[in-house]
């Protein structure tokens, strides 16, 4: 009786009894929902464009980030270091289509995956290898993004919101505008939408796949430079966030691997649904359950709705 | 499982064995996805013995009927009677255990493995050695695994393909890859084996080989073959009975001449307006 | 020339169907195991016995167990390092409780909890295939690694929340623990290992290991010939982890000697993987292949400047290996996804029709 | 390249690996540096294997070694993995290696069965395995100069100091391994034998940067203290994620392995006010240091990336490692009258340590730390820590040494000793007069 009071009851009573702290971890929960959409963003744009499931979105949000804290210690001012990471991830881009896509199309999915879990080492050794392993504080100052934070006193307490966190929802959601206009509005974003129809279409249409492959990664490369930015700057820019970035898969779970929605919404229910349960029911199961959440979540999930929240439901043809 | 067989055989004996015994009969099936009808209300049998064709325009909802019969798709309405059992839900395992088995319109071959190992995985339900002999691979194992090795091996040499019992299927022409997939059919020693197109994209030579080994097939080994396939000739040369579908529903059944003879048939195939 | 086997007609089945039907074949591998079990005892020295064969041998145990499920089943995975660690602390809490049975007992039945473990999480594969599977096997590696650390019982409550290696003996020697020679290590890893072999090999060439490869190269056929998915999902499943947790036992016991969390966190899951990947999918030779491959490269890396007289940073050199690694998975991939195993046996194909090399097919 | 030209190259290279110069140290002291210059970790584990190898190599080039025997130091990276650490174990330790400094909790536990076995001892210098202070137990591993048990029990005492410890509530975070796991049971016992409540916050490895549910939960249970056992990017994350819910960082302290210069050089002035436990002196302004940078740094021979990295916590914990090392050589050296030494001589240095504070000043390093005296039973020396204060760009030291409650600590270490060793009848124990 107890357990089912200490599980079913008492958060809730928690919860009602200090609505402001509620508040709080649902805010929390969001910011790190924003941030984990954010990595699951990159995955779809080039899920969408090229079927391949890129495992190496997560060492892509590190490497940016580290490309462009490293060129700022090495003296270049903040802009130019942002204008030469974006060239870098394009780069990056170009590379990885000529050399890896290019050579593997039509290959089975997980073939592919793998091949960017090879890729993922490429980034985590040369990344190491030039710029160190330690891990480098964000330049937030220098990219004038905004320290401090607001108070917001309700319900006879307070709501504090991080200036850094309001402007991560902002710029996560400027992205997001901002893909929708390049998808709708632009030729080549009608084009990728064509590749991600019918690729066979999209050919017949005179689009080269080998560009598109390489307008997406290199699309995946800005977002996985902005969400490095935004998360390196509420903690570091290190190797150890690779990890936390395979929550963006749960994510895709929740979401479907072809919705730009669906990434926004599954990063938010995984971010305040882990931030709820480790605060309010956490300490049931001797805390540090958010390390699996998601991913336990994730499974439920798939076992009732395998199309994903947004996905259509799969006929199996033979 | 076992069991199940041995009584489902006393029964096909008790309803006679005889050419005019109805081997599988459909009734009123309807199968639809998301409000799509893909079979509107079909009914059809199949006799013991007789080699019965399916045909119609693309998209007639063909290969769905193919897929309602061995348990691959469960029809919204509708009754199907194999060997005097009826059933509705049925999944494709237990349709082979009951004695069907298929090829497929797009060869459905393992491609990671070898000829032989492709028609020896048609042994599959043929084989029950117990897990720890398979882990010392001696005894009663050992013994299995040869047994119907040999057995493969006449299929092989029925389907002339020794020549590549080794190789990859991946590698191999399609034609022949065509050919392995019936012999893994075969394998299987079905009452019933459902052919989708056994004979798309190939030339006439090759053709004129799977004809003759269809046709031996129902001769020699007696086995019931139901036939999906385009090239109209082959159809009127191979088959005993025709039925003719089109968008979902049946539109003619009957022996090649009368089916030839049905304006509805002609009709569709001339792509009349309905 | 020597490699031959012109004039070996086989006149039965049996002698066809025979693991090794090449008489060269058998003769090489019967001079291996010669040098495994005789000359490598005698001759190498402690180093490379304990730190390059017994580690290259618990790897390619664990790449054995994730090759029967990715490799010949298809089922993506991405939770060895789990199943490995189910195993591991499975034999701890067994010798714990029976510390008079035999260790190579408790170990080889430790796996036996992996495979429990493997087939729960396992049974999700029966709805959902590919990379949502590869998923869910990440829901396995979590939330195990949580377990290892947060149920104290599975480390007897020890202060560090490690598991600490006992000392057990067989015949008077001490084969696990501090005081257990690498000698006698590597004679009962290695004896596990060719045993556990063995039985993979006879288990995937018979009706079962068939029946994984149906599910795997085109499951609705597989199906359409009488095949339950989840009856052969499973199997494999529980095959393959009790292959990784007999893996994990042996590394704990009989290498490492003690173990935390870490031990068995998601980068062994990936290392594992990138052996089956670069060793070949769908091949034992692969596994061992694999293993050597990533376990030795960094170890040559190292020594290589060394014996050229170039002074690398520690670091460099690992970093090297990463990008090493990481441009041969790719580089297999796309010129050959069968790995080393596949080179090899084209290796082979040479030398039996060299010197004429048209001469075949 | 043809496959078999490669497959040969592969086998060849393979077989030369086994045949690499096994030099058995003759004429020379071989230290091997366990180092993680990559990995999560790096960031704490580079300038401690800076600080550690350059003070050997000022060794070296100042005085042509320990009494005229060179030192050879040689790295081996382990990224902070035991597997890798073993390996690198195996891999030095027939070349005559003396001790062994892993910087991990992991692979201390690895090393610690094999220390009596091959006969080189294990120096955990404040991290590993708390019961090892009891030497009668464990002859071959030295946790000098303090435990992890001695430390909490001198921050508590701190905590005491400033304003009472009954009655308040402390907030423990930590690293949820063996590491972050080691100081709970004297937690436990403290809490009841101080008065005090503990309320514990463990981090996953995977967790590190993603702490925002574990600081909500200590704005939830909101206690008066907070207390990090943390390591690598786990450190600065926290003292954000506390400077944002308005933790008074002046009643946050870290031990000693979550108050470097590393962990606060990004967080600056947000971290302002936070407190960490330290034993080794802080800046380059010792005459030693002074050293190292003429013998070693200025001439290139350092792999530091800054010359103001000298002197930096982690550094000087590094550098301090090796001071012990080398005193510890030195007194074999006495003590056996052999110029080159063994392990079990090493055991014997380690044991017989004496760093006093007229020592201290002969070394160059007046006041760098306590008194660090071994015996056969302490393998602890001295247990006492300072405590110092991040001002916004540097640590400044706020305390003098705090003793640990040796009375309640010292019995508890004892216990843990006999209970690691009661499960293990060949355990090689010593008995001290």
């Amino acid at each position: 009786m107890d357990i089912l009071h200490s599980i079913f009851v008492a958060p809730f009573i928690d919860m009602g009894a200090y609505p402001d702290f509620l508040l709080q971890v649902i805010w929390e929960g969001f910011v790190a929902g924003v941030l984990y959409s954010l990595i699951a963003l990159g995955f779809v744009l080039i899920y969408k464009a090229s079927g391949v499931f890129n495992f190496a979105q997560g060492i892509m949000v590190v490497f940016a980030a580290l490309v462009l804290v490293s060129l700022h210690e090495m003296g270049m001012p903040a802009w130019v270091a942002v204008l030469v990471s974006v060239v870098v991830m394009g780069l990056l881009a170009i590379g990885v289509e000529r050399f890896v896509l290019r050579k593997l199309v039509n290959q089975h999915d997980a073939i592919l995956l793998m091949a960017t879990i090879g890729l993922t080492l490429v980034l985590k050794g040369s990344g190491q290898l030039i710029f160190g392993g330690e891990p480098k504080p964000m330049i937030t100052r220098e990219l004038g993004l905004p320290t401090g934070a607001s108070d917001w006193e309700v319900f006879g307490g307070v709501v504090i919101f991080q200036h850094i966190d309001i402007a991560a929802t902002v710029v996560a959601l400027l992205m997001v505008l901002a893909l929708a206009v390049f998808f709708s509005k632009t030729r080549i974003g009608r084009a990728l939408r064509a590749v991600a129809d019918d690729h066979q279409a999209a050919l017949s249409v005179g689009i080269s796949l080998h560009q598109i492959w390489a307008i997406v990664w290199f699309a995946a490369g800005i977002v996985a430079l902005v969400t490095g930015i935004m998360w390196g700057a509420r903690s570091e820019v290190s190797f150890a966030l690779e990890i936390i970035a395979l929550k963006a898969l749960a994510v895709l779970i929740l979401g479907g691997f072809t919705s730009i929605p669906g990434a926004i919404v599954g990063g938010l229910v995984i971010g305040i649904g882990e931030k709820l349960f480790e605060v309010y029911w956490g300490a049931l199961f001797g805390s540090g359950v958010e390390a699996w959440f998601a991913y336990v979540l994730a499974l439920i999930f798939l076992l009732f709705r395998p199309q994903g929240l947004f996905g259509e439901r799969i006929i199996e043809r033979v | 499982m076992n069991h199940a067989r041995r009584w489902s055989d006393q029964l096909s004996e008790e309803l006679g064995s005889g050419a005019s015994a109805e081997l599988l009969s459909v009734d009123n099936v309807s199968l639809s996805f998301g409000g799509v009808k893909a079979i509107a209300d079909i009914s059809f049998d199949i006799l013991k013995g007789e080699v019965r064709a399916i045909i119609g325009p693309n998209g007639a909802g063909k290969t769905s009927m193919l897929n309602v019969i061995n348990g691959f798709y469960h029809p919204q309405e509708g009754i199907i009677t194999f060997r005097g059992k009826q059933r509705r839900r049925m999944k494709p395992y237990q349709a082979a255990a009951s004695g069907i088995a298929r090829t497929f319109q797009n060869v459905a071959l393992f491609k990671g493995m070898s000829t032989l190992d492709n028609i020896m995985s048609g042994r599959s339900l043929k084989m029950h050695c117990g897990f720890l002999w398979q882990v010392v691979h001696i005894g009663p194992a050992r013994s299995e695994e040869i047994r119907h090795r040999r057995r493969v091996e006449e299929i092989i040499d029925f389907l002339e393909i020794a020549h590549i019992r080794k190789q990859p299927v991946g590698k191999l022409p399609y034609g022949l890859q065509k050919r392995v997939e019936l012999g893994r059919a075969m394998a299987m020693e079905p009452e019933l084996l459902l052919l989708d197109e056994p004979m798309a994209g190939m030339n006439l030579e090759e053709k004129e080989d799977m004809s003759r080994f269809i046709i031996d097939l129902n001769s020699e080994f007696g086995t019931t073959i139901a036939l999906i396939e385009h090239d109209m000739g082959v159809v009127m040369d191979l088959a005993d009975r025709v039925v003719v579908l089109d968008y979902g529903r049946k539109i003619a059944d009957g022996t090649p001449a009368e089916v030839q003879a049905n304006q509805d048939v002609i009709d569709a195939y001339l792509g009349v307006a309905h | 020339m020597l490699y031959r086997e012109a004039g070996q007609f086989k006149t039965s089945y049996a002698a066809d169907q025979a693991l090794l039907p090449i008489l060269q074949d058998r003769i090489g591998l019967s001079l291996i195991l010669l040098v495994a079990f005789v000359g490598i005892p005698l001759l190498a020295t402690d180093f490379f016995i304990g730190s390059v064969m017994i580690p290259f041998l618990v790897f390619s145990l664990a790449a054995i167990g994730l090759n029967i499920l990715t490799g010949y089943a298809g089922q993506l995975s991405l939770g060895t390092g789990a199943f490995m660690g189910v195993g591991a602390y499975a034999c701890y809490k067994l010798t714990t409780y029976f510390p008079d049975i035999n260790i190579i007992l408790l170990i080889l039945f430790s796996g036996v909890f992996s495979a429990a473990a493997g087939v729960l999480f396992g049974l999700p594969s029966l709805r959902i295939k590919g990379l949502y599977l590869a998923i869910t096997t990440l829901a396995a590696q979590f939330f195990l690694e949580w377990c290892f650390i947060r149920i104290a019982w599975l480390y007897n409550y020890n202060d560090s929340g490690a598991i600490e290696v006992p000392t057990r003996k067989l015949l008077d020697i001490a084969i696990t623990g501090a005081s257990a020679t690498p000698v006698v290590r590597y004679l009962v890893i290695i004896s596990v290992v060719t045993l556990m072999a063995l039985v993979a090999a006879n288990v995937l060439r018979g009706r079962i290991g068939r029946s994984w490869m149906m599910i795997r190269d085109m499951d609705i056929a597989a199906e359409l010939m009488g095949i339950r998915p989840l009856r052969a999902k499973l199997s494999a499943f529980a095959f393959s982890s009790y292959y990784c947790g007999v893996a994990g036992a042996l590394m704990v016991f009989m290498w490492i000697g003690s173990a935390e969390v870490e031990s068995f966190d998601i980068n062994h899951s990936f290392l594992v993987l990138f052996m089956v990947i670069i060793g070949g999918m769908g091949s034992l030779l692969g596994c061992f292949l694999g293993a050597a491959f990533i376990w030795v490269l960094p170890i040559i890396i190292r020594a290589v400047p060394q014996l050229i007289g170039l002074d690398l940073l520690a670091a460099t050199t690992e970093h090297l290996t990463n990008i090493i690694i990481g441009v041969l998975i790719i580089f297999f991939l796309i010129v050959e996804p069968h790995g080393l195993a596949r080179l090899w046996q084209l290796g082979k194909e040479k030398l039996r029709t060299w010197p004429f090399p048209y001469a075949s097919n | 390249m043809t496959n078999r030209t490669f497959t040969a190259l592969a086998a060849a290279l393979v077989v030369a690996s086994c045949w690499i110069p096994v030099a058995q140290a003759q004429d020379s002291l071989y230290i091997p540096s366990l180092t993680y210059r990559t990995g999560p970790f790096s960031g704490g584990g580079t300038p401690f294997a800076d600080g550690y190898a350059d003070y050997l190599n000022m060794l070296n080039e100042r005085d042509g070694g320990i009494n005229g025997v060179k030192i050879i130091v040689e790295e081996c990276e382990t990224a902070y993995n035991s597997q890798k650490g073993v390996e690198c174990y195996e891999a030095t330790k027939d070349k005559g290696a003396l001790a062994y400094s892993p910087l991990s909790t992991g692979i201390t536990l690895a090393l610690v069965p094999k220390a009596p076995i091959d006969k080189i001892p294990v120096f955990s210098m404040g991290y590993g395995l708390s019961a090892a202070a009891a030497g009668e137990k464990f002859p071959w591993t030295f946790v000098y100069p303090a435990s992890y048990w001695s430390q909490m029990s001198s921050i508590l005492k701190y905590i005491d100091a400033n304003d009472g410890i009954r009655g308040k509530k402390i907030g423990f975070i930590y690293l949820d391994a063996a590491y972050g796991l080691e100081p709970i049971p004297l937690l436990d016992q403290l809490s009841e034998s101080m008065g005090f409540t503990v309320a514990k916050f463990p981090v996953g490895v995977k967790e590190m940067q993603n702490q925002s549910s574990q600081w909500l939960n200590v704005r939830k249970e909101s206690p008066d203290w907070m207390i990090m056992w943390g390591w690598g990017a786990m450190n600065p994350t926290a003292i954000r994620e506390a400077a944002k819910i308005r933790f008074p960082l002046d009643r946050f302290i870290g031990n000693w392995w979550a108050g470097s210069h590393n962990d606060l050089k990004g967080v600056g002035e947000a971290g302002k006010g936070y407190l960490a436990a330290n034993f080794s002196g802080l800046g380059q302004e010792y005459p030693a240091l002074q050293d190292v940078l003429a013998h070693v740094v200025d001439k290139g021979l350092s792999k530091v990336s800054a010359r103001e990295d000298v002197g930096n916590v982690l550094y000087n914990r590094g550098l301090f490692n090796a001071v012990v090392l080398a005193e510890a050589v030195r007194i074999a050296q006495d003590r056996t009258g052999k110029k080159v030494i063994s392990g079990a001589d090493m055991r014997e240095g380690l044991e017989n340590i004496d760093l006093s504070e007229e020592r201290l000043s002969e070394l160059g390093l007046p006041g760098f730390t306590g008194e660090l005296k071994g015996s056969c039973a302490d393998h602890e020396g001295g247990g006492s820590i300072f405590i110092q204060q991040w001002n916004g760009s540097d640590w400044e030291k706020v305390t003098d040494l705090i003793a640990p409650m040796s009375d309640i600590v010292r019995p508890m270490l004892e216990e843990a000793a006999e209970a690691y060793v009661s499960d293990k009848p060949d355990w090689q124990s010593q008995t001290c007069s």
